[in-house]
């Protein structure tokens, strides 16, 4: 068979969030024949125009398929664009670009993410829950799961109330600085949740700082180790997990299907799914964390 | 006619530092006034005053009657006044003629350069002075001499009305000195006024018309070179007379301290072979760019040499670098005392004692403060500097009283052989006779000296021996009856 | 004078090939052959490498950098430094296109944008002339400054849906069969060819080589270098503006996280192309010729689909060789 | 000099000394804080603040050495990255405590020997060697995790981080000792007062016998050093390595040391000022967070604090005639 490309694009590459999703176009990659070939791109920073630049790398590369995330919902629509205009197959997985000609999505949008922390935050101290954030300035995603957050939070308990929110500088250290300072103005704070990654950790350690282990709930955001590792120690309550493995898993396959038309999905473009895959959100507590204690690794 | 420059009660403080007090100044067209004075008596100043670098508390500046007021380098020129500075305003990363033209460069449309003009115009200008300088040359590759005749063929192309120029010899030999006062003659006769300051006095008294002296900042007497002496313009600079301004020369032992033998670094020098003796002043003279500094600094382990040896007392040495050099007792004092000798933002104290910091260490590298301020105190004093107060940074000492700091310094690290490479290049004479008289002490303590200098009366009253170079080989040394003037000259431009 | 001086200079530059040329021309020379050999060994293995619409990627992704290094080199030459331009470039795309969402026409849009642009310029120039500090630390406050301010003006989300007529800044262009060739490069090359050839040829833009040669002298040439600098900064803060409408052109969207570390790949790309960070050396066809390296090392990771964890390690060692490389041309010339 | 009226000339001259002025500003931003907020004057809070900005603190350190001599590190803050991952994933993999933090700070110190070797010896401009190094050590850091954190390690290399003693972490005291030395070096250590020599001129450094390229060598060293010390407590604190530790860390050391008086030029430093300096931001942020501030405008707010710094500087040294 001849062989195919197929190229993911990320922001924050080398984020653990990211590998989880480049793991599973791996497997999907690898369901399918020897002959798929995958790769990883993308700036380590967050700019969503660097990552446009990838994307146009990929067209003029002619890959056969491109699996993106978009780090603001606009500003990679013409390139996505660009390359359905070359007859290469584009999915989204995690962030979406609606306006664009994407195929289809695969992913939790962060809103429903952090309506779901917020969800969870209400069921554990109803009306009596007071809620410092940490999260940092700038991030499209970050904004949305906070504002899903403090929605659903709202909706769901009318008296819980949003005490502070406090820049972290998107460091794991600067959370350590910042939480501890939140809390010591705000004694009342019996929850915290952390918007992305690095928070978690660092709340943690605030948490021990003030010698208060066990009277703060942390809800962290993702599955890294030493979040996991916090979950089993039981200083940190719960995390908020998407399912990154599943959104590049599905995004391969769906990829692959744009692709490779079968008798079903010829003519439309696409598959004879509604182009939303939603791969759902999950909290994940002390008993849930098991499968997700072996990242998987690759070269 | 009114003069062509005129300064009337001039002002100038530096912070609380007075510089200049009521000074009133005239220069004629068609004249040389010399301006003359200490180090730090406010020339330097003064003529930066009129030249637009610094501006002035109170007075006034006329020029041919007319009040002016330049706010910058560049309107003092279109006014018609121009400064040869003694801080050289050349970029060494550009070419000589970019240098000469800069901001002034013959355009085509649109302010696009013309640049065969350019390097003609500058090729006509050398021409006319009567030097080869190349005008597609980087400054940078030209050495102090060569880039201080390009800063006066600079200051010379603005065809200005008066002409500053200070201390433009400071890095000439006599032969280019004799060349500038050439030009000055021509400069003269169509007309134009010019502003002469200088320390060397013999100089001052071949070209001056009229004779200004500066004393801590306020004018002391202006009189014509046919009415008055050096002695007597000394007294007025200094407030007393010199018997005579080089020590008596002293006793010379056998004992050789530092051999030198069939040094080359080609094309920079080539077999230079001499022996210092201990008690001994050895000096060096030649023209500009005639590789004495490139000998001296290899010597010193600061450039590297291709062949040859260096002994020091009958040990032979293999110096890399100046570090070793001055462990072994070999000192260098360079020509250069801003760029390669002075720590100018620090202060005095710790400038002289840089080179002998190993003296003043305890245990694991700690240093003894005490000792420290007490040898600083015994150099400033010994040295004479001035004011009295080692905290000081040296930045804002006068020229001369720097160069005593850096004779300090090297001093302070207690050398065997001491290479002074124009040890009194822009001081002024009573500082002169002080660094002459250390110089001729500490080879009377039976260190070997070296003294490099373009200024051959310095060479000849002070040196026990003379060697001369030209083109970077050694053309004669000369000892006793045989030093004369006439006979260096004749070794050095052959 | 015959001089024996001028006599070992002429000597010397005869003495060998290397010291016939330039310094500079020398750099930029061993930069282009460096390329071209890059270029070929990537080609053979990946015959898309230089396919033409690939070669245009090429060019259009590196169009902000290569837009931006133009005022970075002069700003270089005169011995400065100007990290706000990462700040700069994204703070422009929002303005422009908040401006036009309000309702400004494009040409007015466009003009006042540049405009702060050149006063965020002037201000960086004004901080470092007036309290007299070092140009890294004026033009790093006003990055933080405006990174915040980006982040206040937007809210933090994306700012899009521009006029029509704006996509001619930086997404239309001539169809080429195949791809695009847009406006955008033509706009870049306009500015290249001007700024290159008025920064080798006009009396006032070579006053930078003066500055940056040393800044003492070129005061005591009457060159007013505070005033000088003004101008050089507002030119490289106009510059990232013109960078930041092109952006936001491109994308039909602004965002204030455009430009991450963009100040670090400009200036790495500027010494790349032989620009001395202490001032007085550099040329804008260098500094092209430095974006264009990048640019293809950049493009080379996409195309042979190595690991791009290793890029950083790559850019860093080639920053690292390229200069080593320079230094011993140097040092065999001398 | 600040001209006021009725001081005696002690006073004065002490008022031109920078780190008066910032002892000052720490003074009257602590006086405010705490008549606005009362949870700032309390000793757990000043505890974290200074716990808090341990790391940078160290890293100013380094980096005021640097800029002492004529230089300056780009690299520091990827240096802590690398020596995160290095160190933790040798813990992870079982080595012996005492061994992965030699390995570690081994790293950090192999970093900083080849910038110096490059600036020293090669004599290649300090701000693009280490530009280079930043580069190539964040991506060796990528590679090394392939973004991963690292977790997993031993309680007692926790400790270090997270234990205390009288309250006060470990790390606390030893930052502060690092001041205490490093200060009395700085006055009083021959190698430390000839690199003043040399960040004043280096040429002339070099005619006097000073070893400018050895010092140099070991300034940068020890810069890299901080920085990997750096990264032993942050990652014993946080139980965890991350590629991205001390992402954007070289900008805050610079600008600390800076305000803290040390110049681009060099020449300059001081270890008070710059320990004052960190002290000042880390309190700002602190009140900060402690007074609600708006996430968003952090950024701002220490662009123009860096102004403000810039420009009681240029006040303080107004008389004096620079380059
Ligand atoms: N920029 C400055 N700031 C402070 N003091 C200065 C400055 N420039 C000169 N001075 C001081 O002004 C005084 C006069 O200096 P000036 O350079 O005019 O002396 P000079 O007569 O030219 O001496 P020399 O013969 O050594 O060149 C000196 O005491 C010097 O220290
Ligand atoms: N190839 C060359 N090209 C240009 N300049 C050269 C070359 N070779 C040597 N020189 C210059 O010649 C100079 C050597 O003369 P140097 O100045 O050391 O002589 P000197 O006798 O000590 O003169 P001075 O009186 O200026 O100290 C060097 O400074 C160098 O700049
Ligand atoms: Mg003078
Ligand atoms: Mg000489």
């Amino acid at each position: 068979q001849d062989a195919e490309t197929y190229g993911m694009v990320v922001f924050l590459k080398g984020s653990e969030f990211f590998n989880w999703a480049y793991a599973g176009m791996v497997d999907a990659a690898a369901r399918i024949g020897d002959h798929i070939e995958v790769q990883l791109l993308g700036p380590a920073e967050w700019d969503a125009s660097l990552e446009a630049r990838e994307i146009e790398q990929l067209t003029a590369r002619g890959v056969d398929g491109i699996l993106a995330t978009a780090g603001d919902a606009e500003t990679m629509n013409a390139s996505i664009d660009g390359a359905i205009a070359a007859g290469i197959p584009v999915v989204l997985f995690d962030s979406d670009a609606p306006g664009s000609d994407r195929l289809a999505f695969a992913g939790t949008n962060n809103y429903n993410a952090g309506c779901s922390a917020g969800q969870a935050v209400a069921e554990w101290h109803g009306d009596a829950a007071r809620v410092g954030i940490s999260t940092f300035p700038g991030p499209d995603h970050l904004g949305k799961r906070v504002a899903g957050f403090e929605d659903c939070l709202a909706a769901a308990a009318p008296g819980a109330e949003v005490v502070q929110v406090v820049n972290d500088e998107g460091r794991v250290d600067g959370a350590e600085t910042a939480i501890t300072a939140m809390l010591q103005a705000n004694p009342t704070i019996n929850v915290i949740f952390a918007s992305h990654g690095n928070p978690g950790p660092g709340a943690a350690a605030a948490v021990r700082n003030l010698g208060i282990v066990g009277e703060i709930d942390i809800m962290a955001f993702d599955f890294g180790l030493p979040v996991l590792e916090l979950i089993e120690s039981g200083e940190i309550r719960a995390t908020v997990g998407q399912n990154p493995y599943l959104m590049g898993y599905m995004g391969m396959l769906l990829a692959y299907g744009a692709r490779h038309e079968t008798g079903v999905t010829a003519g439309t473009g696409f598959g004879p799914y509604a182009s939303l895959v939603d791969t759902g959100v999950q909290i994940l507590g002390p008993d849930d964390i098991d499968p997700f204690k072996n990242p998987p690794t690759f070269e | 006619m009114p003069p062509a420059l005129e300064v009337k009660e001039i002002n100038k403080s530096f912070g609380s530092h007075r510089v200049l007090h009521e000074v009133s100044f005239a220069v004629e067209a068609g004249e040389v006034h010399a301006l003359v004075g200490e180090n730090g008596a406010g020339k330097s100043t003064l003529m930066n005053i009129v030249g637009g670098i610094h501006n002035r508390d109170a007075g006034e500046l006329l020029l041919k009657g007319q009040a002016i007021d330049p706010a910058d380098v560049w309107q003092a020129r279109q006014l018609g006044i121009s400064v040869v500075f003694q801080e050289l305003s050349l970029t060494p990363n550009m070419t000589v003629a970019q240098n000469i033209f800069v901001r002034r460069e013959p355009t085509k449309a649109l302010g696009m350069i013309d640049w065969q003009r350019l390097n003609a115009d500058a090729r006509a200008l050398f021409e006319q002075i009567g030097v080869d300088i190349s005008p597609t040359e980087l400054v940078g590759n030209y050495s102090v001499g060569i880039q201080q005749i390009i800063e006066i063929a600079k200051a010379i192309s603005f065809e200005a009305e008066v002409i500053i120029m200070d201390e433009p010899t400071s890095a000439l030999s006599e032969s280019e000195v004799d060349r500038l006062f050439g030009i000055i003659a021509d400069l003269k006769a169509q007309g134009v006024a010019i502003v002469f300051i200088s320390h060397k006095l013999g100089e001052v008294f071949r070209i001056a018309d009229r004779i200004s002296v500066l004393r801590d900042g306020e004018m002391v007497g202006a009189t014509k070179p046919a009415e008055s002496s050096p002695d007597e313009i000394i007294r007025l600079m200094v407030g007393r007379s010199f018997d005579d301004l080089y020590p008596p020369k002293g006793v010379v032992g056998d004992e050789v301290i530092l051999e030198v033998r069939e040094l080359s670094h080609p094309p920079l020098f080539h077999d230079i072979s001499f022996s210092l003796r201990k008690g001994e002043i050895l000096g060096i003279a030649g023209l500009v760019g005639a590789g004495r500094t490139e000998v001296a600094r290899a010597i010193f382990g600061a450039d590297s040499y291709s062949s040859g040896s260096i002994a020091l007392a009958g040990e032979r040495l293999d110096i890399k670098s100046p570090r070793e050099a001055i462990e072994k007792g070999i000192v260098y004092l360079t020509e250069d005392r801003k760029v390669m000798g002075l720590f100018l933002s620090m202060t005095m104290r710790e400038n002289i004692v840089s080179a002998a910091l190993g003296r003043f260490v305890g245990a694991l590298g700690i240093l003894q403060h005490k000792e420290i301020a007490a040898e600083s105190g015994r150099a400033m004093q010994r040295n004479d500097i001035r004011p009295r107060d080692d905290l000081l940074s040296v930045n804002s000492l006068s020229g001369g009283n720097q160069q005593k700091s850096l004779l300090a310094k090297c001093l302070s690290a207690n050398p065997k052989a001491l290479l002074a490479d124009e040890p009194t290049r822009g001081v002024d004479v009573g500082a002169k006779v002080k660094i002459h008289q250390a110089l001729r002490d500490l080879a009377n303590h039976g260190v070997g000296v070296i003294v490099i200098s373009s200024e051959l009366p310095e060479v000849l009253g002070l040196s026990d021996r003379v060697i001369v170079f030209r083109e970077g080989r050694i053309s004669a040394i000369l000892a006793g009856d045989n030093i004369s003037q006439a006979e260096v000259m004749r070794h050095a431009v052959q | 004078m015959q001089d024996a001086q001028a006599m070992r200079a002429k000597q010397a530059a005869d003495a060998g090939l290397l010291r016939r040329f330039s310094l500079e021309t020398l750099q930029v020379g061993g930069l282009a052959l460096a390329i071209v050999v890059f270029a070929i060994v990537v080609q053979l293995n990946f015959p898309v490498f230089l396919s033409l619409p690939n070669i245009n990627v090429m060019f259009v992704n590196f169009l902000p950098e290569a837009i931006i290094a133009l005022g970075m080199t002069i700003v270089i030459i005169t011995a400065g430094i100007d990290l706000s331009v990462a700040g700069i470039y994204p703070f422009s795309a929002i303005v422009v296109g908040l401006l036009m969402l309000a309702g400004a026409p494009i040409p007015v849009a466009i003009l006042l944008t540049l405009a702060a642009g050149a006063v965020v310029g002037a201000v960086n120039a004004f901080i470092s002339n007036k309290f007299r500090v070092h140009p890294f630390i004026a033009t790093l406050a006003i990055l933080l400054i405006l990174r915040g301010v980006n982040i206040i003006i937007t809210g933090g989300s994306p700012v899009s849906g521009f006029p029509e007529g704006f996509a001619i800044f930086g997404q239309a262009g001539i169809d080429m069969g195949g791809f695009t060739l847009r406006y955008s490069v033509f706009i870049w090359l306009g500015l290249a060819l001007l700024t290159g050839y008025l920064l080798r040829h006009h009396r006032f833009w070579r006053l930078s080589y003066f500055i940056g040669g040393n800044r003492r002298s070129a005061r005591m040439s009457g060159i007013n270098v505070e005033r000088y600098l003004v101008f050089v900064y507002m030119l490289s803060g106009t510059l990232a503006a013109v960078a930041g409408i092109i952006v936001a052109s491109q994308f039909n969207a602004a965002n204030n996280s455009y430009g991450q570390n963009l100040e670090l790949r400009v200036i790495t790309a500027v010494v790349i192309g032989g620009a001395d960070l202490n001032g007085g050396a550099g040329s804008i066809l260098g500094s092209m010729l430095g974006v264009l390296f990048i640019a293809m090392i950049y493009n080379a990771f996409a195309m042979s689909g190595i690991s791009t964890y290793w890029q950083d390690v790559v850019v860093g060692a080639m920053l690292l060789a390229s200069i080593l490389l320079g230094e011993a041309l140097k040092r065999r010339r001398a | 000099m600040i001209k006021l009226p009725g001081l005696p000339d002690k006073s004065k001259a002490l008022l031109n000394d920078r780190s008066v002025i910032l002892a000052l500003l720490i003074l009257v931003i602590s006086i405010a804080l705490s008549l606005l907020t009362p949870a700032f004057l309390s000793s757990r809070n000043l505890t974290f603040v200074v716990t808090g900005m341990t790391y940078d603190l160290l890293m100013a350190l380094g980096m005021t050495v640097v800029l002492l001599l004529w230089g300056i590190d780009l690299s520091v803050g990827s240096v802590l990255g690398l020596t995160a991952v290095v160190t933790t994933m040798l813990l992870q993999d079982g080595a012996a405590i005492p061994l992965a933090i030699g390995l570690g700070l081994g790293v950090s110190a192999l970093c900083g020997a080849i910038n110096g070797f490059f600036v020293a010896y090669l004599k290649i401009a300090p701000f693009i060697v280490t530009l280079g190094m930043m580069s190539v050590a964040r991506g060796i850091a990528t590679v090394l995790t392939s973004g991963y954190f690292v977790s997993g390690l031993p309680d007692a290399y926790k400790a270090i981080g997270q234990g205390r003693l009288f309250n006060v972490p470990y790390m606390v005291y030893i930052a502060l000792v690092a001041v205490v030395i490093l200060a009395l070096l700085l006055r009083n250590w021959r190698p430390l007062r000839e690199a003043f020599y040399i960040g004043t001129n280096p040429e002339a450094a070099r005619l006097t016998g000073i070893r400018v390229a050895m010092i140099t060598m070991g300034g940068y060293v020890f810069c890299s050093l901080m920085a990997g010390s750096a990264a032993i407590f942050m990652t014993s604190r946080l139980s965890m390595g991350f590629f991205q530790f001390g992402l954007g860390a070289e900008l805050k050391a610079i600008a600390a040391a800076v305000i803290g008086g040390a110049s681009l030029r060099g020449g300059t430093g001081s270890v008070i000022g710059t320990t004052l300096a960190v002290f000042l931001l880390a309190l700002i942020n602190n009140g900060f967070v402690l007074l609600r501030g708006s996430p968003n405008a952090q950024n701002v707010i220490m662009g123009g604090i860096l102004v403000v710094a810039i420009m009681i500087d240029a006040y303080r040294r107004r008389d004096r005639d620079e380059d």
